[in-house]
């Protein structure tokens, strides 16, 4: 067997980085009191020390404009790492991302390179009410020109982020707030995963259910309170939405024969919604009843916990919206 | 300079008094949120105000309170409470419930009380410095002579949506104050590091905006300095940005235990000695408006508001979970479930 | 018969403003160009000499900046109607909008109004390439406190543009330039039409056919063309995004057994998925086979002609997705 | 000032010439594209260079070119042609063909070449000023002494994202001079209309970025005040902000035919009597640098040469629909088909 450690899921992201900017030293990051300060979520701790106000920027809080630097950083063939405090604050930033980071290339016919990494934590932490808890994701995911992966185990996030510093297109990293804290073990040699490939967290016979970052672990706990039922549910990891590995989804499906997609944002017009769209079409003759979705309430967040509670997505609506199905 | 205003000062014991009050509520106020966070009571972001009491009292005691308008940031409770919302409701919505000024669906960062002219409560960095503007332009739309008080941090003061909005400003005439307060600090970046000159005063400047740098640790010159600007810009009807130059105290939120990270105890320590409330103190005890003894009065008297209100909000009930559906439209539901 | 005039799409959209603006003084137009120089659509010509500067605000090119200054305006009681030049520049403004207008009642708990409408051209005109080409309606229809209507007709984009002044929450009004220089006949009276109401453009029995805005010309386009090989195909026109009227749509679908979704936005992660989803899932069993889609190519929209109409959605397209379906 | 420059220019008649010719290649390959415009050859939005010649020759002239940066929004033919670009591959994007330096994906605003520097050709007002901050930012980064010239309209300096970046080009010194090609107006706005302060050059001051405004209407001049601002940033490696004062002589684009609307046809006649052609044809004929005969011989040269560079242009293919996905990504493709 091979060594392994205990680490969490940030301290896999930060093994990755250190190792890759060791390495490279065109890579820099670039973010919100990500040095001094260490980040808000502490994930760049460590890293100003080492690497000093050249490698570890802290800008203002000015969203569009260091992204836009960096972009432009990245055309000239630095390779940054952009953290955003939450990726809620993306938004202010979606221009320079969707126009320029994400159409360079195309615009230029492939004379521009845009290698660069926009990370952070998305989606809801706890009680940071309704500015301060989006999931992005579903947006990034529709773009072509940015490729979006949003892992959901220690193992992933630090082999898939070796694979978005590599990479020479704009990479959306979507982490977790609520993964940061995860333990697992992560195997002591270096290794990358690639994008595009979906995978079976718990293999399973009865239904299918579908997800990615948090809503994987989600998936995962509410397979346990299935397994009380005597319902094996087979839990599909998609890891990367853009690229989308299709055919594991669809493998899985077709050996299940029902599907239940789980995502944490707003439930109408995610991209869960697409997921659910593609199982629905493609796998039409293989399916015994509708797929089913569940997806975070139709509200902005609200504070109150009685009330946060209420609107994200959480195990127990998975097991509900199984058992509707069967 | 302080001592100068101090002994221009036209102010009747009686009013200074009351200035000294409203600072030391809310010191004790924003403490006892610390305290409810700590507890638990409280829970994702909040940010207190301690440290920088004189800045807000001097600006709202200029206003015509419920009629102007007034707009910040998410370090936002002594804002609300120095316009009149009760207090028990801004305690309930930091305690996420029903009796909060938002019901719970806000928190700490998002209070508001249009009727009193408080338009919130805002947690994007910048973001609300064009609404700001945008009450203004209401307000000059329909020549009314009201003027809208718009504050934001230093930190906020670098972010694109500021500029754009100084420019309209200026363009259109909005009689609107822009005030910076300058606590030194956003987050854990110190002002050198996220400012390319430090003096911020400087950026309405291009917009041929009247623009100063003054002071905000001392409650009546603050005062005597804010009453001066919004009666220009009442009379004027014109924009106007202010630096105030403060400090906080505190850690950037209640969740902020990281302070060495990015300043010495030394300089806390040093920064206390500007503290504005024992500041107006010993100007009240030099002047024998206030005695010691009356001094630890109010103390103890203030305090014991304060748990009242803190008891009273704690007795509020939290929402009902059926509320996460209200008030998304004036006219219709969003579609229901997970 | 009632009165009516031959007028186009722009005319109609000017008509509706020129009323309301009449009957009530709290109503103003702000956005880039559309005073002195009358939009560069047109749109607003005849506003500026008639209303004069207080009511019809020439901006800077701040798009963050005069979104903010409307919804600010909109919470202190007035009604503004803001014209982005091109929909696409709205994404610079998509924080005021989906943090500040689209939550302000939600945050406070109903005690601010935002009444606003957001207006002007969304999706590809011709040759504009990829920074101005955008469909951006299915992400405002993701957000929980917008309205999103995208009228098709010359009728309704008059009678829903009605509504939407006299909305008193932020309304995301989707109009096209391909359809401005249409023609239709007004009636000569006024009226308005709600929102949440789908409409059959064309009756058929074999196949639905759902859509909006350009898309549903589109659609009766494609329809015509199946007539001539004898299919029947019924034109779905969807009309309002947010809030959704299944219930017509899912009529149609339980009376033709098939669906094709059809809409111009990148095919994938769009609206039009969420639509063909929850058909694909609410239908089930209706459906004598998976819904089809139609969408625009996943690329950044490309400059040259021949590239622009490989990637846009037209009538060819739906029918051949109803060929692979019949 | 314009007298002055011109005396003390030691500029050698062949340089002066050179310029010219520059100057009226640049006006006739403008004037080309707008017959290409009318016929249909090319599409969407073009917006020409025509009476903006002088400040594009001016600073292009002052850098190294190939090694040295150069961004600018969609109003970007000059500035490709004068880094060396080839001109059938530039005409040839505009007609949206293979051989243009895009093979017809990006058109009149996107051109590209980074192997000389030019990083486009943008088109959202104001988006592309971060990104040559970010060019900066690399060349800083790699200790080099590379600049950058950072191009936008009058309009885009009201942008948000403009502040924010010369916020951070001051706080980390980049190497970049940002340049605001003021002609008066943003589209179908009047600066007046646009701009609270019309003195734009004002708006770096906030940021402790050295500001000046420069006229661009007399190239000797331009040319002078360009190299000395080019050789300071180099020296210095810090940031500059210029505002550089000229003229659009034509619509804001080619399909803009109502320029009634935002100005007087008397204000266009006034303004032609700065053309920058003109100024230099005189200075190089009353230094018999020129005569009127090699004016004209020179013009038909320039005539026909940029009839050649359409000929050629125009005898580009199309692209192969197939093309539509090419080059979204280095290494993946896109899922194909609607
Ligand atoms: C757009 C955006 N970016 C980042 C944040 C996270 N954040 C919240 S407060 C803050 C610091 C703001 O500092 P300043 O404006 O000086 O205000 P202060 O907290 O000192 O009152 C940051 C970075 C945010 N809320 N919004
Ligand atoms: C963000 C954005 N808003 C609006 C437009 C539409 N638009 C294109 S050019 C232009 C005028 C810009 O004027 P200026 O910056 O002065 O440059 P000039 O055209 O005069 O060179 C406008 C409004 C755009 N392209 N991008
Ligand atoms: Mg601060
Ligand atoms: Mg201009």
């Amino acid at each position: 067997m091979p060594a392994a450690t205990e680490t969490t899921y940030r301290e896999a992201l930060q093994k990755s980085m250190f190792e890759e900017m060791d390495k490279n030293a065109d890579i820099f990051l670039m973010g919100e009191d990500i040095g001094r300060y260490e980040g808000t979520f502490k994930v760049t701790k460590g890293f100003f020390p080492k690497y000093g106000t050249r490698r570890v920027v802290d800008t203002p809080i000015t969203e569009a404009g260091f992204m836009g630097i960096a972009t432009g950083a990245a055309m000239a063939g630095l390779r940054p790492i952009v953290e955003f405090m939450t990726m809620s604050f993306s938004i202010l930033a979606l221009d320079q991302i969707i126009n320029h980071t994400a159409k360079i290339h195309y615009m230029s016919n492939g004379i521009v390179k845009c290698p660069i990494v926009i990370r952070g934590p998305g989606g809801a932490a706890k009680q940071l009410s309704a500015q301060h808890s989006h999931s992005l994701d579903g947006w990034y995911a529709h773009v072509p020109g940015l490729k979006v992966v949003a892992p959901a185990t220690v193992q992933d996030v630090y082999g898939m982020l070796k694979t978005a510093i590599a990479d020479d297109n704009p990479v959306v990293f979507y982490e977790h707030p609520r993964l940061y804290a995860m333990k697992g073990t992560l195997p002591d040699h270096e290794y990358s995963i690639p994008f595009g490939k979906a995978q079976i967290l718990k293999e399973g016979k009865d239904i299918s259910l579908v997800g990615y970052s948090l809503m994987s672990q989600i998936n995962l706990a509410a397979a346990e309170l299935l397994a009380k039922d005597g319902i094996d549910a087979e839990v599909v990891d998609i890891r990367s939405l853009l690229p989308l590995d299709t055919e594991t989804i669809y493998r899985s499906v077709r050996k299940t024969h029902r599907a239940v997609v789980v995502y944490e944002d707003w439930k109408s017009g995610s991209f869960g919604s697409e997921i659910h769209s593609r199982i629905s079409e493609d796998c039409f003759d293989d399916l015994d009843g509708p797929v089913g979705r569940v997806g975070g309430l139709n509200v902005p967040m609200p504070y109150s916990r009685v009330l946060e509670l209420e609107a994200v997505t959480n195990e127990h609506h998975v097991v509900a919206a199984v058992r509707k199905l069967l | 300079m302080a001592k100068q205003a101090v002994k221009n000062s036209t102010e009747s014991p009686a009013v200074l008094e009351q200035y000294y009050r409203d600072m030391v509520f809310l010191r004790h106020f924003e403490e006892k949120c610390n305290l409810a966070y700590r507890q638990g009571k409280v829970g994702g972001y909040m940010h207190t105000y301690i440290g920088m009491e004189a800045l807000a009292v001097g600006w709202l005691e200029s206003i015509k309170k419920g009629y102007d308008y007034v707009i910040t940031a998410y370090r936002d409770h002594a804002h609300a409470l120095l316009l009149g919302t009760d207090p028990v409701a801004v305690m309930a919505e930091l305690m996420g419930r029903k009796d909060g000024t938002a019901g719970g669906k806000g928190g700490s960062m998002h209070l508001f009380d249009p009727e009193r002219g408080f338009y919130g409560g805002w947690g994007i960095v910048g973001g609300h410095i064009p609404l700001g503007a945008g009450l203004a332009f209401a307000s000059k739309y329909r020549e009314e002579d009201r003027i809208t008080l718009n504050f934001m941090g230093d930190g906020a003061s670098n972010q694109g949506v500021v500029f754009e909005t100084l420019n309209m400003a200026g363009l259109w005439d909005l009689p609107c104050i822009f005030i910076v307060e300058n606590n030194e600090f956003a987050m854990g970046t110190r002002l050198e590091y996220h400012a390319a000159d430090p003096e911020l005063w400087k950026r309405g400047i291009p917009f041929d905006i009247k623009s100063e740098r003054i002071d905000g640790m001392d409650v009546i010159q603050m005062k005597n300095d804010a009453q001066r600007i919004v009666d220009w810009v009442r009379e004027n009807q014109k924009p106007y940005w202010v630096e105030v130059m403060t400090y906080r105290y505190a850690g950037h939120g209640a969740a902020d235990q990281d302070r060495q990270l990015y300043r010495t105890k030394e300089e806390e320590a040093s920064a206390w000695k500007r503290d504005p409330i024992k500041r107006l103190e010993a100007i009240l005890l030099e002047r024998k408006i206030l005695t010691p003894e009356t001094v630890e009065a109010i103390d103890a008297e203030i305090i014991e508001q304060v748990d009242k209100i803190y008891d009273a909000a704690d007795a509020s009930p939290h929402p009902d979970p059926s509320e996460v559906y209200d008030n998304i439209y004036t006219d219709m539901d969003v579609e229901k479930g997970h």
